[in-house]
């Protein structure tokens, strides 16, 4: 891989981390409001899917798409601007965190009722392919989504009609306060895969390089029209599900399953639901962004004065979309009508 | 130059007519192609535009739903069939949380030309999980529209209408009007596919109906002239918007309303029109605005009971009599 | 002896009682327990009762909701909590396909004492999708019954009885109840679950409310009381069936009607309101009866947006004058 | 297997067939209405999988199932009064053919929204599982059935809590005129089981006794609490779908199709949907039926006297089913109130 790809990933991994810990911030201060998921730590994905990425394919993700957004190139700005709930916002203000979206630069938007990927992306798929496209569909997901009923509806309908849909798993490991082996009886994503023959492989989510490399393979099987891929990215996330699960409540419920000491106690004790401390985060090696650093250090691709400078750089980034947030101004109702009536044509109704 | 036209054949001219038209236009659901469709309301289609404008389906009515929203985000016609109103609490989340919100959430980007058709309403001995009416439960959702076409006319007006707009919308049929005949004029021009239209005019009572309540609100109207009641029977072709103006005219004329519909009465959509038309004509309507609805029950699957459940010639006119006091 | 309670606790007091006393109910949803639930709703119960009796559940709403019909067939107690209502659509089939109708099918030989928790209503900038108040879809469904507590001592009260009965419930909660504080008298006999509540008594006019309007309409009478205008002020506290006697005999002595819904309000819970009292009390209203909804639109992400689509006391206050002509 | 139950299951078979035959006469009669799902070709399914079932397990089958409803003990007679819709239905006329439940027999109904047999049954078996009896539910469905979400749903869920669930696929390889390759990526539905690691196998369902083994290892192995089982029958039905599907459209499909010569012609012509001929049925080797006769015949359990015997029983008891249908009343809507009221316990409402 070339140098000028290394780096533009490396500076939309950092600038991925500092804008969601502003966002976090900029939450705790009641500019953001609403559900407010964030990406911390599953940079590697976002980062390197969408690198391997053509302009002319299409996203399709969930509720924790800020960085996806981001990378697909929604200026920060607008994405902050979304965030507070205002008129410059990448949907005007009507969507908010969890439902960006950009019709020019193919985000096809991000989906909060958890199933909801699958079908838009194979129905972007069927267009696609009825057209003779040479283009893609990527559709995002978490390991607790592949239990809705869409997955393998879709998987199916994907393999039938060999649709060029790139199916990738971010598995965290969690559906909110449940560990995955308390929501799937088969705990690898992509063995599901199985069920309807789709190609499928397991990734390392926190190397972006071999997301990258595993993206880019695939993006080229489906553009020869072999049918749909599915790749599953292991990460994790740093934080609670969302803002408003701070985890406080892991304690509690602990002490109360040891005080019975009935017979539920160690099962209890062994899937209690949590998030990683920051010790267990050191030890399972390096963090995706100080991995992609130590390996270009390695090679002489960055000195730190680079990485100083991208690092200012993002933090400057992230300053001006707060501030390009707070000066935009808020829809009214007129707007919200605007955008209810944006296919009316014009049809006058009584 | 109207011709007779059975209501599936209605249907199936103006899907033709629009794949024709536009490339973007593609039909799926369960045996829409090869087989031709339930009702035949596709056929012939599979084998004049091929395989991937006419989609046969596996059973997944959430996702192929769905698929047709995110065909729509792209520029796509899709019109989906699913195969009666009863599979489409399946499809829900795909129309009232998609295709109803994805265009206003995303701050109005984004078309969705989408269609969605089914047959509704009790046809002959198919039991309770089968014999639903449930357009209200697309009522209450901003976002969508939704036509009842109750005529051959009206399938080959509104289907075409519905096809070209950007707007999703519900396009309810009925399994007891697919083999009923009707004029079609195939060159007329349409009136707007939410307008209502008065079937009949009279000065006693105003009967609203929709669907296959039309057919038999216009027979007790028949029956209700010879007992000298003279009744307004207005079709509304649509279930959202509806058009007040249309009905609150007449009954300003009529001063008595009664709403006919195939629902069991409780929160059916009657409900809307009733206390619509209450609040708006509450100063010229001389007695309480009636509904009469179906029955309070799953439709039964023993024949007896069931015609007893729904709305028969006889209730209306009885109904109707009531209202004016004979 | 009432105690202060919090309305998510008394429906967790609820929820152990029933659960200490018979073994037949069981809890299943997503992070009902060992994380306690989103809105802590089944806090402690999964370390008292253990997994099979308090079950986390993959994402899967559909099935797990038919989970419950299938356990309900053979004489289980379940309590489905569904996160929120809006993910309801994808259990609809359970519901109204299932639950409403196998027992009636089956000609009445099978028990089905479900009950189905969720929140509605709009919360805090949810965006659309998470915001809506879909009460009405259930409420044509012959076979269901609803309870909407607004109260702590509601709560408490109708989940017992929701829990008790061998009926299927469809419980709707409100997310920005939770948080709410009143008495409850744990030991105090309950109403029927179905029974209306007059909260408040007055002359001028009836305001009929239910969950989270409620309190808003509380709030608009003492302000109109301020004014010299009295309402009365009705919680329904169940939306199937509906206390009509309880609404009638109020509106025969204010003579007006104001319908306060949190719904849209084309096709809500409103409409079914409305429309009956209007036929009922026709002849005791000196004005039209009137309906107070949310905007036709779906609810905007932005904050100040959200709270012009949501009834606020100030439009309350508003239409109540508007009645009262002052 | 002894001469006993092999015999009760040629029985059955037999009746089965005559049983059908007949509701289809009194369907075109008009005595039976609605959509009437038949089962000739498939009586080997039925009757192999439930003679190796215990009383004490739970059935729930689809809106093909009067031959599971007789074989798992409803008399004939009930059955055909419910499909003349009267009172003395085993559902009092409110369900009709494709709803026939019988609760003391444990027939826990048939459904017909495809896909709604699963979470019942996965509901049945987590009563069961938490009572800790040994009992188990056998879940029935279609090929065309394995598409609707909810089958995976709730194959992960039984499998998640190993729940005593056998999972029975009728593959017909028809979901009415679409056949099985136009409608499922993967075709041979067993092997959808790898997505939950649940053991899976496919036996021949024209062959009532390698069906009956394959029940019979299945239960045995939930019955000792290793979690739940699938079987892909597979089998094929003789008529159309339902009474109102003679299958007659086809030909002009057909010659549409050939007639245009265009590109899609040949994919038509390949995967035309339709019923096998008779000759087609013959080329398939023995019909279950005769199949079962023939063994029993050269294993010299079955004598010719015997078999007549055996037909004209079931012919009689067919005779006999007709006349008590006919002879029951209809239900009333007080009738139809009751069975809504059933579970309201006296509660006067307003
Ligand atoms: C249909 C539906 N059910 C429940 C929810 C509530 N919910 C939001 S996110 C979430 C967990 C999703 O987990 P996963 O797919 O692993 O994604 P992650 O949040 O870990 O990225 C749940 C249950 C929802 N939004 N939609
Ligand atoms: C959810 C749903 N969608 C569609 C239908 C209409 N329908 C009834 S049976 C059937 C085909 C089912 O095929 P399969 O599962 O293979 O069972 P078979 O009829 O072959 O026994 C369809 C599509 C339905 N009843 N329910
Ligand atoms: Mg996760
Ligand atoms: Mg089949």
């Amino acid at each position: 891989m070339d140098r000028e790809t290394q780096l533009a990933m490396l500076r939309d991994m950092l600038l991925a981390r500092a804008f969601e810990e502003r966002a976090a911030e900029e939450y705790t201060k009641g500019n953001i409001a609403g559900f407010l998921h964030l990406y911390p730590g599953e940079e590697a994905v976002a980062v390197g899917v969408l690198h391997a990425a053509e302009p002319s394919d299409y996203i399709v993700s969930t509720y924790r798409e800020h960085v996806h957004a981001m990378v697909r190139g929604i200026p920060p700005r607008r994405v902050m601007a979304e965030l507070f709930g205002r008129r410059h916002g990448c949907s005007r203000g009507m969507g908010g965190s969890m439902h960006l979206f950009d019709r020019e630069r193919r985000f096809m938007g991000g989906y909060a009722i958890v199933g909801e990927t699958y079908p838009v992306a194979i129905g972007i798929g069927y267009a696609v392919a009825m057209r003779g496209l040479p283009e893609a569909v990527i559709c995002f997901f978490g390991d607790g989504a592949v239990n809705q009923g869409t997955f393998h509806e879709s998987l199916n309908m994907a393999a039938l009609w060999r649709l060029p849909v790139l199916f990738v798993c971010e598995n965290n490991r969690y559906q909110i306060g449940t560990e995955i082996h308390r929501h799937s009886a088969v705990a690898e994503v992509y063995k599901r895969a199985c069920a309807h023959r789709i190609p499928a492989r397991r990734v390392d989510g926190m190397d972006v390089m071999a997301v990258y490399q595993a993206t880019a393979e695939a993006l080229g099987e489906i553009r020869s029209e072999t049918g749909p891929r599915l790749i599953e990215c292991e990460t994790y996330r740093y934080r609670g599900h969302s803002m408003a699960d701070p985890g406080t409540y892991r304690p509690k419920v602990e002490v109360q399953a040891y005080e019975r000491k009935d017979p539920i106690t160690v099962a209890i004790a062994e899937t209690l639901p949590r998030y990683p401390t920051p010790e267990e985060i050191a030890a399972a090696g390096p963090d995706a962004i100080e991995g992609l650093i130590g390996a270009m250090n390695d090679a002489g691709r960055l000195t730190a004065a680079q990485l100083d400078a991208l690092k200012a750089e993002v933090t400057q980034v992230v300053e001006d979309a707060v501030a390009f947030a707070a000066a935009s101004p808020e829809p009214t109702l007129a707007d919200a009508q605007a955008a209810l009536d944006c296919n009316r044509n014009g049809e006058v109704l009584i | 130059m109207a011709e007779e036209m059975l209501y599936w054949q209605a249907l199936n001219r103006a899907l033709d007519a629009e794949m024709a038209l536009d490339e973007s236009v593609f039909i799926l659901g369960e045996d829409v192609g090869l087989y031709g469709g339930s009702y035949r309301v596709t056929e012939g289609l599979y084998a004049r535009y091929g395989e991937w404008r006419v989609r046969d389906t596996p059973i997944s009515e959430g996702s192929f739903t769905g698929l047709g929203v995110g065909a729509a985000l792209v520029g796509m016609r899709p019109v989906v069939e699913i195969m009666t109103i009863n599979f489409s609490l399946l499809a829900l989340d795909a129309i009232v949380n998609m295709a109803a919100k994805v265009p206003f959430m995303s701050g109005g980007q984004f078309p969705m030309a989408l269609v969605i058709r089914m047959p509704g309403g009790v046809a002959k001995q198919l039991a309770a999980q089968h014999s639903q009416r449930l357009e209200q439960m697309y009522m209450n959702v901003p976002g969508l529209r939704i036509a009842v076409p109750a005529t051959s006319q009206d399938a080959w007006w509104q289907l075409r209408q519905a096809i070209r707009s950007d707007e999703p919308i519900v396009f309810i049929e009925h399994e007891l009007l697919y083999f009923s005949k009707g004029p079609v004029d195939l060159e007329a021009e349409a009136p707007p596919m939410h307008r209502a239209r008065v079937h009949r005019q009279g000065r006693d009572l105003t009967i609203v109906a929709y669907s296959r309540m039309l057919d038999l609100s216009l027979r007790a109207a028949a029956q209700l002239a010879e007992e000298g009641i003279e009744a307004t029977v207005i079709d509304l072709r649509s279930l959202r918007p509806i058009d007040w103006d249309t009905c609150v005219a007449s009954v300003e004329q009529t001063h008595r309303l009664l709403v006919v519909e195939e629902d069991s009465r409780f929160a059916g959509s009657g409900a809307e029109i009733a206390a619509e038309l209450a609040e708006r004509c509450f100063y010229h309507l001389d007695v309480p605005p009636a509904r009469l609805g179906g029955r309070e029950l799953p439709t039964p699957y023993n024949g007896t009971s069931e015609a007893q459940c729904i709305p028969r010639p006889s209730d209306i006119v009885a109904a109707a009599r009531r209202l004016c006091g004979t």
